[in-house]
């Protein structure tokens, strides 16, 4: 399989075509912008989270590459349903994927029980290759993380 | 292709350009964002830094004397590579950026204040718009825009009212996202009417045809050498004496002073005003070579092949890819530059150039750095594929073969 | 000399110290002005624009991430080589004058107000001391001078009290006029204890010796690429993250900002919002080769082969001209960098630079751009010998010859 | 004879050594500063006109190198007695010595009239080899340019 196959995987591409929850939501969902300044791919994350705590609904607007925005779908459907705890447990293992070691942690490879917990994300390994590509794959994360943080300070 | 100099054997000169990508040969369209350079370049900076380099001005052994004459020659090239009146009126700097923002920093602090207005154009790259943002918060004036029109040019139908009571009006010579070449005579003609200073941002048509900034009647002119065939680390500014001569200093520090007291300083003559500290020499003795080189050609002749190019890739790229493809810009070759930015149905800039890569094609994807224009145009990213006098007809071919790949690799 | 490195095989690492002046080879003594560099050097530098170049940060395709990742790398070594805890702090610019103008125009214009006091020492090259002056007429803070004591030394009898209130102490880590080696610890200590902000210019030590910014408990520090073996056009800013994080941008432009629109812009994070437009891409790379170079040899090596040769200029030039020569700066060598400022009884330092530039030794006459300092030295010029790496006792004893003779040639 | 003895001729050294009008005078003689930026070097000009209207008296004050005191030293010698109009045509004759050309004009070799007329100063022609030392041989000059502008201006 060549870099761009690799990169490129089916299911990427299935859901660049048909991104999963995309659109919007309204007040009192949480919303938050993300840019990628080198590309100018944006990603807006509507987040709802339930009485129970988990998060109800998730919604991806914004425009992208095929790579921030099959991740962005990914994630929505990794998501929801999760507590933000657990999403963030999510994007501590994707982030481990994309070889990005949070600021004082080391650097982990996934272990296989979080690779299968990553499902479909899991195809974004091939990303790894392509330096650049990793901040497409992580927008949509980064956004995520800011709307949770949005919520928990009730902003 | 084109009568006069031999393009075809140009690629020679520039060895990366005989380098591979992924076992294909390289095929560069990057060079509105960094030009590559030739061996000459290379070799010229090479020879100073192994003969006759020390730091310039403060020294009168040899090797210093050396280098302050190496360093001045380039002075006296860039002069005369665009006209300018007085060498001393130019100004070198790090790149096109620190000359935009030496002008909104100086001129612009010293000459603006709350109730005036300056005028951009939507299309400005962001070291053009940035700097006087900046200065903006600061003061609070009032900044206006001229809007686009169609065919990738400017709207020009409100110029005298949008010019009216203007100090200032700032625009690219030529847009590195569309290519069009703006009406600089008519724009001049217009601010001077409305008795405002006009700032040209070069960068796109310095290194790709004849400039004379005596013929425009600018008051400032920027660009880069990075983008001319020189190293990076180095840019110029031109300006009309009399505004340089009534400016405060830019950046303090060694070199730029007469005298220093514990109390206070007195600033020298210009240029050496504008030039605080080390200034990147050797980069002025490989953008002085890079104009030799550039000369040598003739940037007739480099205009000349590169209309020539851009209309055989609009010609070659709507053939090969039909309704898939949008080009931006001027449909005229003659009214733009070699700068095609192009979206491909379905496929987004991003994947466009990962694809080209993998066929060695190198071509840039994003907003190039005017996020107003791309608001203006609706689209967030696009790719952008930019000649210079190295590229040929057979790049024109990789590239429209790679994009009709990538146009079959994301097909449904 | 020393034992470890073998110094005396250095030199023919360097091309341009194997070339004569006048028939007679060259002795290099001005680095303290700008340095050589080695073939190592400059073949990185033509290895990236013959292989690896592109504009950084923009591009997917190959050829831009190998010239991101070359020039990011640059960045990893210099933070390492400083003992900057997170290389995000490494901001790149044109030369150590405008890594100072960055934090005058950013931090102070924030920072500054009429009821203000900054603090600096009357060692302070120009590039440390207009800056504040110019930021001084715009916001009228107060300026307070740590006077010169005995010996070439700060006089630091007063330091508690000229601190008191200050908001920020900014001081030449080393003189390069006096090569005085300014007592960091105590320094840093005090402006603590008065709550004050800490800059260093740090642009004759860095080269010369072990750096550790975190151990220095500094707030920024600037330094120049060219006085390191590293290329013209490029210097660094180190700065704590916490205030780089809270200061306003300083150019605006391209690579700066996370998104513009007409309305206004957003920067990006650190350390991209304080690099705005092309960087220099290759100087990066180059200074990325000298640390490589400096590190091999080891700058406590370095360090001890500099005190080496100072004490032996001492030794041979008091032996060689006595009376008729004064050496400014502390006597003992352990407390000083190789830096002489030499004055010859009867005989100026230009015309001393002059004779012996006719004998091949290159020294360099003038203020040094540190005109405050000459007015307390009570001198308008000196000529100033400094050494390097690449320097022995071979040069010195030139060194000391040339003198001589010039004393002769204008004796009365 | 060596490109430094040509520079450093006798007759340079001697004023020098020994500078001719050396001094300073009190107002209302019209004194004007210059310095040489690139090494520190100062020239402080006092000038007196005499009833007149020719230079009656002069007086060289500053520090400097052998090449900026002996010029203007030279220089005090060479003006005194003259108008102001014949001390800058001395100048123009100076600086076209030096190679020097003033905006717009032509650069033209002093004639051997010329020379004459500069008699001392035109031991300073070995100058031209060494550009950066040009500027210490006009340094008084200019000095003296400023002062008779301030004169003219009467300030
Ligand atoms: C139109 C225009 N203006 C300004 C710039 C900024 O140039 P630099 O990055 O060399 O400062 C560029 C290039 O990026 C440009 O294309
Ligand atoms: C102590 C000191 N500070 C600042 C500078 C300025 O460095 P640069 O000219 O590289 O900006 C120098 C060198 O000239 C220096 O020696």
């Amino acid at each position: 399989m060549s870099d761009l196959e690799d990169l490129y995987r089916e299911i990427i591409l299935d859901h660049y075509r048909s991104p999963r929850n995309s659109g919007e939501l309204e007040p009192p969902a949480h919303k938050a912008e993300g840019f990628n300044p080198l590309c100018g791919d944006e990603i807006v994350v509507y987040l709802l989270l339930g009485d129970d705590g988990t998060i109800s609904d998730i919604k991806i607007g914004g425009q992208g590459c095929s790579i921030s925005q099959s991740s962005a779908s990914m994630m929505s459907a990794a998501v929801k349903g999760k507590t933000p705890e657990q999403a963030r447990e999510l994007m501590t293992s994707f982030k481990g994927l994309m070889s990005i070691a949070e600021k004082g942690e080391e650097l982990a490879e996934p272990t296989p029980a979080e690779i299968r917990e990553l499902g479909d994300l899991a195809a974004l390994r091939g990303v790894v290759k392509f330096p650049t590509r990793i901040k497409c794959a992580t927008l949509g994360w980064n956004t995520l993380d800011e709307a949770l943080t949005a919520v928990a300070e009730g902003t | 292709m084109s009568p006069g100099p031999d393009f075809a054997a140009l690629k020679k000169d520039f060895p990366i350009l005989a380098t591979e990508r992924h076992g294909k040969p390289l095929v560069f369209l990057d060079s509105a964002a960094s030009s590559q350079r030739p061996t000459q370049v290379l070799d010229a900076m090479d020879y100073s830094y192994n003969n006759a380099y020390a730091n310039v001005h403060r020294g009168v052994y040899g090797l210093a004397e050396a280098a302050t004459n190496a360093y001045e020659s380039a002075r006296l090239k860039v002069a005369r590579f665009i006209g300018a009146p007085d060498s001393s009126e130019i100004i070198f700097t790090k790149n096109a950026t620190e000359s935009l923002n030496l002008v909104a920093a100086s001129w612009g602090r010293a000459n603006l204040g709350p109730s005036d207005a300056i005028v951009l154009t939507v299309m400005e790259h962001h070291a053009n718009i940035v700097p006087w943002q900046m200065l903006q918060a600061e003061k609070g004036f009032e900044i206006r825009w001229i809007p686009l029109g169609d065919d990738g040019k400017l709207d020009l139908s409100n110029i005298d009212t949008l010019l009216d009571g203007a100090k200032l009006l700032s625009f690219a010579t030529m847009s590195n996202v569309l290519g069009t070449i703006n009406p600089v005579e008519q724009l001049v003609k217009a601010a001077r009417k409305a008795g405002a200073v006009v700032c040209l941002d070069a960068c796109q048509s310095v290194p790709h045809m004849p400039t004379n900034v005596a013929d425009m009647d600018a008051d400032f002119v920027a660009f880069s050498g990075h983008k001319m065939l020189g190293p990076s680390g180095i840019g110029v500014l031109w300006g009309r004496m009399e505004l340089l001569e009534a400016m405060p200093p830019f950046l303090g520090g060694g070199g730029m002073i007469s005298h220093v007291t514990t109390e206070g300083f007195m600033p020298d003559a210009v240029p050496s005003k504008f030039e605080a500290g080390t200034p990147p020499i050797v980069e002025a003795v490989g953008l002085g070579a890079a104009i030799d080189y550039l000369e040598a050609i003739g940037m007739e002749n480099i205009r000349q092949h590169e209309i020539e190019l851009t209309a055989y890739a609009q010609r070659t790229l709507k053939e090969k890819l039909g309704d898939a493809i949008t080009i931006h810009g001027p449909s005229e070759p003659s009214e733009r530059g070699g700068v095609l930015s192009i979206e491909l149905q379905g496929v987004h800039a991003h994947d466009i150039s990962q694809v080209l890569d993998s066929h060695g094609v190198a071509v840039r994807p994003g907003h190039h750095c005017a996020k107003p224009l791309m608001q203006e145009l609706g689209v967030n990213a696009t790719a952008r594929a930019s000649f210079y006098l190295y590229n040929d007809t057979s790049d024109v071919d990789a590239l429209a073969d790679a994009l009709a790949e990538a146009l079959s690799f994301f097909a449904i």
